[in-house]
């Protein structure tokens, strides 16, 4: 089976240097900012990086194993990666679980329904559909 | 960043996430893949709610309760819906992001302004207008979808629209950057609102110019949305798999609206601001000469396939419109059993989202062997006796390789017209969703069958079987 | 060209449990002891968690790029890579450069002469060997 | 972590460092592929060095002069010497890891103790017991490469060896540990030295039981440590740049030993403790039957060859011992213009590291489109009417395929015992790498033609063309 490219490299550059360039805005405003002014938090505040670099790994897994899924399976695939993106049920959890103003609270606990809804429907329809995929008839 | 046990699990969850989409490069694996990506989804909520300053438990589990509540019916919904179903889902998915970023922004905006700083602030507004966007966007998209009667199908146009969209961005982006600057100020009271009803107002007017069948590309670009949002949320909250899974999903995303664009030969511009299928655009196309052609009988299509030792099934939208897949496979049993080579040839866009012939003929059980992809199908064309077009029509049609002035001109078709017999099922002379005529029906081997799939499909079994009680 | 898939889903699955179990034998031992003794690092400690993703994520990269190497280029390849280990070099500058006592910048000063050679000579042989790959004779 | 404009150039080096390695899946892209990994070492390299607290700069700039001064000449040797090359490398990198933890940690014991947290010594620890096996690992494969007299190049054997080596082993983690957690301990001076010493002795005893032809395996596993040694290096020394790239080689130095020991159908276990190839082992295997041959001259080969239609050439380790690539080439060009079909059959073990012949003849401005890989030519085999051995062995022994009791029984070859005739060009009936006979020889469609390989075949080309000057 032949699988077409989809991301020539230059593509692919122009992103990363996309990306690059929105951190040096960032490092522009932020460094001064905050080291000088986050009381307590000033050694943690500028160690945003290691995030900009988790993010930009992730992203180029996620180019490379992408393209390389079945074309057979891009419904499914549809549905697995909204499933997965579902994972604002982790920033929902955060919002409305401490112990918060109610309406704070509520916002979280609006969006952790919402993420469940995602999750369980999500999933589960990803594995319906991919449960009839089969080579042949037997199976 | 979490004490460090929620960290272990988070980077499990990590690698978990990035082997579910790694094993979905195969059908053989792909179950796994999804036990791998709820066992990750698993291990990321677990890991979060343990962590002793979550006290709440009785108000989130009531939450999660409501969310299976309505989850489970989400997941037993026709295939068929499968898009409406995947749309609405990124809407929650964006307003799951929006409310956390504004609940965070109040937070921190009460408690202690000092926290909100520039990097946060770039973060949370980035979080927020994603988020809200992809919630009106998604919701838009998947009334059209779903036909809804007060959603227009048809795009709607008005002058100087692109203008006035990107103006409302530049609005939003712009109130953001301040707020970005100024995070505690006081007029954050009401600019903060603002940015919000700006972005979900955009989110719609960016749908509403998008003709329905353009929603499968505008649905992938918001999934990349929603991942690019859970992103944000993680820089907020300075969480490593929000950020990892997030990127993974606007990676899909990406490339899924990618694929889709290159397979109907547009750019993503065009897609997104082009009006494509536009109603000036279909009455144009409407004027052209009406082409001749040849009806028949289901009967007598049944008798020349049944002779035919190379039959190739075309299947497009009016497959899934009919629900004639059940039907379809039936046939593709009758002919098996008299000797006869059946093979599908798959279209990457043919139906309404990638992959969607795919599903709806695992769905009745035909093994995925038997499919075939374009490339490979259009070299084999030539020695096919009959191709059965079944409700397709653009990723059929001749123009898209000879005519260049036709608007699908240099986007791949499956080549149904090199076949030496064509049998087309439709219902009408109507075009399909690119609003263009197509030559192969007046084709002087293509014999049209009228009807509604699932029935002519069915008419076609009976004869086969020779039997009435198979209808 | 068939190539074939080296690292079994199973290889990695241990590989990265291996890396996980790890993480978590750091965990146990490192949290308290630096939480409660570092002074004037408190906040920035604990951080090395986005550390320990970018390194499972670059190893998965790694993986991912390694495997669709063209079997032609394996040995520009090593030498490749063997260019690439003297990142070391940046170890290296930070330990040679700051007014450090002479005997520790003797150290870096080393580590740094030993990095260049291997900078210069790893990637000027990978080159040279990569300028005679020709598909065919014109080029 | 690095101030943020340093960070933002360590991500982009870490972005070009993944592309280099990207653009190496094909030659049209790979010279680009060590543009993009020069630029990424430039980058990280010039803004960490322009952080205002780097101010040694004559001390600095005199270590980079030596360093280039050193790093040329190193960078011009015979393509036949990389391997060695490639170990000299790894035992400077290893050297410079060792190093740089060991500055560190003396600087922190003497200005900061209490910096010296559990995380930091483990990762220490680690970097520089790494370092250290690399270092004198790496410099003693590479004496074995290069033949030095005074380094054994049979594996040297003696009782008990891999319970000593462990012992040491765990020796040298065990005070790690203890170190680990009690780092400012007055015993650390000298624990630590011994914690050096101890790896330095294990980097040697570990290599000294390997065999010299197993080394470009023990080259990649070192690689893989020196990738590691450098991403404990970023741990301790919090640098993003120093974990990703260190990663990404420790996943090729991985993956490419993988590969070697896959195509040798031998385990990493019986590589590193398995003394393969030793004394003992060939010297049973020499007293086997020494089969029947026939010799021919490269006069004859040459006529054979002219009139043949198909001829594959199967080069090995003896054409690079011969440097006889140029005349290959020449022989290639010959047969070419006589209309023959000439094609080279690639095995991924032929010669002495992974891609050797490849190289060889690259240089020798074959066109690459001309080396078939093994599972590709071997389906043609039976087609071909003239196998042309030269100086390989272990790669065309049938006893791998067909001789279960035979120490590279299951390693796969190329099958030169399928074509109409056989011509093999070596010095002697002596056995290869692996030490055992090869029934290839004995065959009756084989013609062996002794001599050295340049020689021989420079006869058949000064036959080929009739003409004397071409020698
Ligand atoms: N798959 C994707 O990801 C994707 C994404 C975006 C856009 N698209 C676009 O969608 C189009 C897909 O092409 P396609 O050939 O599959 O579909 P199509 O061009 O829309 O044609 C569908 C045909 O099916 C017929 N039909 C509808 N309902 C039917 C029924 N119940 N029974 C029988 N026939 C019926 C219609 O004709 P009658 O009305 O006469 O019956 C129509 O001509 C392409 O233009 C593609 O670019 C696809
Ligand atoms: N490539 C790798 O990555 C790698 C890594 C580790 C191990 N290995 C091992 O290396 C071996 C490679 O197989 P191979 O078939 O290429 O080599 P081989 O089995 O070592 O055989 C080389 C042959 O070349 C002959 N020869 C040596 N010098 C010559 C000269 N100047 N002129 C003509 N002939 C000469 C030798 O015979 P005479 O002495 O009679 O001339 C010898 O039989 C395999 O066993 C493989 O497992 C390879």
């Amino acid at each position: 089976m032949k699988r077409r490219r989809y991301l020539p490299p230059r593509v692919i550059m122009v992103l990363s240097a996309a990306v690059g360039m929105l951190g040096l805005a960032l490092v522009a405003r932020s460094d001064p900012v905050t080291v000088a002014e986050a009381p307590g938090h000033a050694a943690g505040e500028t160690d945003y990086w290691p995030m900009v670099f988790v993010f930009l790994l992730s992203t180029f897994i996620g180019l490379g194993v992408i393209r390389r899924v079945s074309r057979l399976l891009h419904t499914p695939l549809m549905s697995l990666t909204n499933a997965i993106s579902a994972i604002a049920v982790v920033g929902a959890i955060l919002i409305a679980g401490p112990d918060y103003p109610p309406e704070i609270r509520l916002l979280g606990g609006i969006a952790l329904f919402a993420s469940v809804t995602n999750i369980v429907s999500g999933f589960l329809i990803t594995d319906r559909m991919l449960k009839m995929f089969k080579r042949d008839r037997s199976e | 960043m979490s004490p460090g046990y929620v960290e272990l699990f988070y980077l499990v969850a990590t690698a978990l996430f990035i082997f579910s989409l790694h094993w979905m490069n195969d059908p053989k694996t792909a179950r796994r893949g999804v036990a791998a990506g709820a066992a990750a989804m698993f291990l990321g909520v677990a890991a979060t709610w343990a962590q002793p300053f979550v006290v709440n438990h009785g108000w989130m589990v009531l939450a999660v309760v409501l969310g299976i509540a309505v989850g489970y019916p989400l997941s037993r919904v026709a295939l068929t819906a499968a898009p409406q179903r995947t749309a609405l889902s990124h809407a929650f998915g964006g307003l799951a992001a929006a409310l956390v970023g504004t609940g965070k922004y109040y937070l921190w905006l009460s408690e202690g302004p000092e926290e909100l700083t520039t990097f946060r602030m770039v973060a949370i507004i980035a979080e927020v207008i994603l988020g809200c966007i992809t919630f009106t966007g998604s919701l838009f998209a998947a009334g059209k979808l779903q036909e809804l009667r007060w959603i227009p199908q048809r795009p709607v146009t008005y002058p100087l629209q692109n203008v006035l969209n990107i103006a409302l961005l530049l609005a939003a982006v712009g109130i953001g950057t301040w707020l970005a600057l100024n995070p505690a100020t006081p007029e954050a009271a009401y600019l903060f609102p603002t940015v919000i009803v700006i972005a979900l107002m955009f989110g719609i007017l960016l749908i509403v110019p998008i003709g329905g069948a353009d929603m499968p590309t505008v649905i992938a670009i918001l999934n990349s949305y929603a991942g690019l949002a859970a992103v944000a949320m993680g820089f907020v909250l300075e969480n490593n798999l929000l950020i990892t899974a997030g990127a993974l999903d606007g990676a899909s995303g990406l490339i899924l609206s990618i694929i889709m664009c290159k397979a109907m030969n547009r750019s993503y511009l065009n897609v997104l601001f082009g009006a494509f299928g536009s109603a000036g655009q279909t009455a144009t196309r409407q004027e052209g000469e009406q082409g001749e052609y040849k009806a028949d009988t289901p009967q007598s299509a049944a008798l020349i396939m049944e002779q035919a030792s190379n039959v190739v099934i075309i299947p497009g939208y009016g497959m899934a419109v009919a629900q004639a897949q059940h039907r379809v496979r039936e046939l593709y049993d009758h002919l098996k059993k008299r000797g006869v080579t059946v093979r599908f040839a798959i279209h990457p866009v043919a139906g309404r989202m990638p992959g969607h012939m795919n599903v709806l003929l695992a769905e009745a059980d035909v093994p995925y062997g038997d499919l075939v992809e374009m490339d490979d199908v259009n070299r084999d064309m030539p020695q096919c006796d009959v191709a059965l077009v079944i409700g397709a029509n653009d990723v059929v049609n001749p123009a898209a390789a000879l005519d260049d002035s036709s608007p699908i001109y240099g986007m791949p078709i499956i080549e149904a017209r090199k076949a030496r017999t064509v049998f087309a099922i439709k219902r009408s002379m109507n075009p399909g969703f690119a609003g263009i005529e197509n030559a192969l029906y007046s084709d002087d081997k293509t014999w049209m069958l009228f009807g509604d799939a699932k029935h002519v499909v069915g008419e076609i079994v009976k004869e086969l079987s020779g039997d009435a009680g198979t209808g």
